[in-house]
């Protein structure tokens, strides 16, 4: 590999995979949905569509006798798969049993695990996210587990059994995109399954430039959800996710450090 | 006292998961709905049999928008 | 305007109008091409129809016996218009004359000027340009200057009456995208005709950035004409300039240094 | 001697552009060409009339990939 | 604290300390001092001399019979303390067993606990870090840990007993700096005990940032040892953490989108 | 030179010229102090101590009654050089006039010139600036340009025989830094007189870039002036100045992928 | 009317540049003060001799903190 | 066979640590040594008593530039 200071540069041109495929579900799309923060069910119904997602995520609480099932309904009505999350969880142990609970409430074995470790950041809990992800994995578990931007817990993840692994660019919400592209690109080179960017999007560009690095897919959830026209960015982001994903197959040009001309000076008229 | 979803019930000690999701208007066929109790999974086969004791603390989690 | 250090905070919310309008001529597509550097005219007549491009660029230079005519044949069956540039001139003379001479070969009173002052870095020369840019409004054209990122200069072109400015990301066939950001959403507010990203594209992400900065279009060359796979890279670029479009138009979140929970903790399950 | 797009030439004093275009072998109808005479725009229209004076330096240009 | 993008802008003005205090050892100097890579005994002579270092940093190797003991006599004579490495080791119990072995061989309770994940990166490993870090301070050592920039695992180790954290900018020896500010800035904000930046270093400006984004202090290996001018990088490292730990006490200006004239136009003359 | 993308990459190890000359006088200190926006005499007159600095600007504004000549009386009670402005100016016309009336006035002919082309970012008019340059060059006047970071523009006041280029970072007093390092690394390369960075310095790492990146040095003013604590940052400025002056000189490592071992893996022991 | 200083002023025509200094309270000898009157400097030479036409701008100027 | 430093050596079982020092050319004043057998420390107070066992594996570490 290039001894680059580039991530995108090592960027080698792949054949472009016309499916995704996490243990062993292909799926067309390449972004992945969170279902939270939308102004109504009617939008995230029509957010959905308009970002042809086929797995979005939905949390586990207390059953509200005010309003029941309908979340289900409209992603069934979608056709689109469900993937449970552990949100709010702190501690492996929260986090497995939240897993089990959601197993039996939703009838599958993937899991979106997430364990945090600070409230302000919502980042993970490394050490706790690994030893929830192993139980898990024994236990049968699809596991998809967010974790932070580290290569070697990455790595580890996978090792573990994991299906996938969910790096964050920044802070759950926080819209600051990818604070570290360099170690997306390494979690890219250390790991063989699906690496899905999760966390931080703010806009299209972070999207394209995430699967540039080498991502698999990218999970976008505020940055629709809570957009000004969640629809609209939710086109947006399906246009970034194939145009990060068709110019990372299409092979980019170096960066250089002068001018190449795109127009030869050859045969240049002299009027002098 | 048993506890449900946090907060303290009417729910004796001895009735069955299953009563207790009638007292929430639940059914036994309520899709996207799993059930805790003292930290461990009552899955839905057991819904019927499972007696709570005295104390139990129990939970009714269903899907919601979320991550 | 909000007093932002993140040009894209600034990209507020504005309507995403359907069309492109350059001096009265509408257009569908965003992506503006340079035809230099493709492996062939097979390739470059694909990549057009792949980048959904209408306006493409030439360049005027001196007859070749042995390849006449094909270039334009190529064009006029791709039902693109051309856009001719004044490349390699280094003064307001040459350039003024190379338009004029454009105008009689192409019979079209557009071109994309081009007043280069620095031969390692092409990049323009301020006086020169802006005296070629007046000069050539006088005459009657509809001017379409390669700048710098000089917010000023970029107001003193639109003052003297260009139809568009087309500000640098970063040098000519240098894939280094949009070393600046901040300067291009001051361009944005500097002028109120389209702002067409020139120069520096290296990839998708860098389209979806310009746009999402403010940019009313993307000018594409070296970047789709050597890339590995051009006519994959112009898919990219389609999608990417339409990407960053619908995402401006849909209102990013705001950056926030810390998080935002997608998953509301009211309702957690408490398993203590 | 007369500079044709940067090259000794053998076209004489007198001739006319339209002459010399028939040199490089492009008629009237040759789309997507110009021609420039000692750093002067000579429109198609005057290609018959414009007669080339001893040390013109003509420029016959067509479009090309670029940009 | 501003809810702020720019980590820098959080760095509120803080009295500066004269001293370093770790684990009640209080230093003058802010710039720790890594012995590997000098051309020669030396030149790391002169360089700690230039750095003005008071704690530098070896390692643990077999006895080669050709140079003994001189290394130890060169950190005596330069009146500096040492600060054992276990850089090498993969394990918990390797790290362990190494700080071990340091306090036998050096009479120092002190060590810079290195427990490494990846060979390419040698970025540590997080859950191994931790385990080793609680086991040494149960055994009543003093512990620096290298980590990378997770700010959760910076609190958990700084909760387990560490005496400071160590997070890095960059891989060891790679020059690329501080990857990613922002998390500097939250370790900061995480921990009570000293943030010392450890690996990644390239140049001064790097040192510098570090302690405007709160850092207490710097380490410096491969930055200065393999510069081209060791004695001339060391003085300038010495200067750099100074600048750096003034200016973060000395409280900067904000950022601004927009100018503020530094010359008010109240009295400007008018010629016209 | 390096095709390189770093700018600092570039920053090839020069002798470390003791003293900077412009236009033939020999200054120790590379920091030049802006004396706007200090809170009172007194501290200007500290800061100035503090900083070393040499050269300071001055503007010339309407005779004011209550406050007249003391800052002149404290410029030369700190034994520092004068150096006029023409901050405010629009036009070349007022800015030549100023320069004339500023050397009437301090009995100089240096002066800093500043043409202004917007009022909100305070940026230069190019095509005016470089008209006022040449025109102040041919009366005989030392002239120090305030310019954008436009390589050819830079090139051409050098060309017109400025004394030295003053490049922007970012706008004046937006505290914002070095928005294009690569710019200001063309900049050095292009011209053999002195590069002042001017404006945008927000904090001490910014100067440390700055001169990292080739300046010969560096002006500060709203950054100083407008800190909470103006004598420590000015103190932290000079500082700041120093060591990116040696840390060019000193050769800095090159920037790696991966990591490079500070402490090799030779005599390793095994505890297996 | 003679403006001094971007104000009318009771200056009357015919006087010196040196009597509006002496207006404004400076005396030949000031340290760091330029004048400019119409948009042209007088040097401080002419300022006995320069003599102040109707509606003159007069703008006086001394150093003040900038930049 | 005992193992030292990662190789084999004439060192006999039943020598003791300190002995082994001396086929090093280190006397137990040697400073900034550490010596582990088979992953276990062993302190500078035992080098004398503690004799090798067979097929022990012996480390003798010093001090070296790094980090």
């Amino acid at each position: 590999m290039p001894d680059s200071l580039s991530p995108q540069l090592d960027a080698a041109s792949t054949p472009a995979a016309e499916t995704l495929s996490i243990a062993g579900r292909a799926m067309r799309s390449r972004l992945l949905l969170g279902t939270g923060g939308f102004p109504s069910l009617e939008v995230l119904s029509e957010a959905i569509a308009a970002s042809g997602s086929e797995l979005v995520t939905v949390a586990l609480r207390r059953v509200d006798p005010r309003a029941r099932g309908s979340l289900l309904d409209v992603l069934a009505e979608a056709g689109v798969e469900v993937l449970p999350n552990t949100a709010g969880c702190h501690t492996a142990r929260d986090a497995v049993l939240t897993a089990r609970l959601a197993r039996e409430a939703f009838a599958t074995d993937w899991v979106k695990l997430e364990v945090i470790g600070d409230e302000d950041t919502l980042l993970p809990d490394a050490p706790e996210l690994l030893r929830a992800a192993e139980e898990l994995v024994d236990d049968g578990f699809v596991v998809l587990p967010y974790t932070n931007d580290d290569p070697v817990l990455a790595r580890r993840l996978a090792d573990a059994g994991c299906a996938a692994v969910m790096p964050l660019g920044s802070p759950i919400g926080s819209g600051m995109g990818i604070r570290n592209p360099y170690n997306l690109s390494l979690i890219r080179d250390a790991v063989d399954v699906p690496v899905i960017l999760d966390a931080g999007v703010g806009t299209a560009s972070d999207a394209t430039l995430a699967m540039e690095l080498g991502c698999d897919a990218v999970m976008a959830a505020s940055a629709i959800a809570r957009a000004e026209d969640p629809v609209r960015m939710a086109r947006a982001m399906r246009a970034a996710v194939e145009a990060g994903h068709l110019a990372r197959a299409a092979g980019r040009i170096p960066r250089r450090r002068y001018a190449t001309a795109s127009t030869p000076d050859a045969g240049l008229a002299d009027f002098t | 006292m048993i506890v449900l979803n946090g907060q303290s019930s009417d729910v004796r000690p001895g009735e069955s998961v299953a009563a207790v999701l009638l007292h929430l208007g639940l059914d036994e066929e309520a899709r996207g709905v799993a059930v805790a109790v003292d930290g461990e999974v009552v899955p839905r086969a057991a819904w019927d049999s499972f007696r709570l004791a005295e104390d139990a603390r129990v939970e009714v989690l269903s899907a919601m928008q979320g991550g």
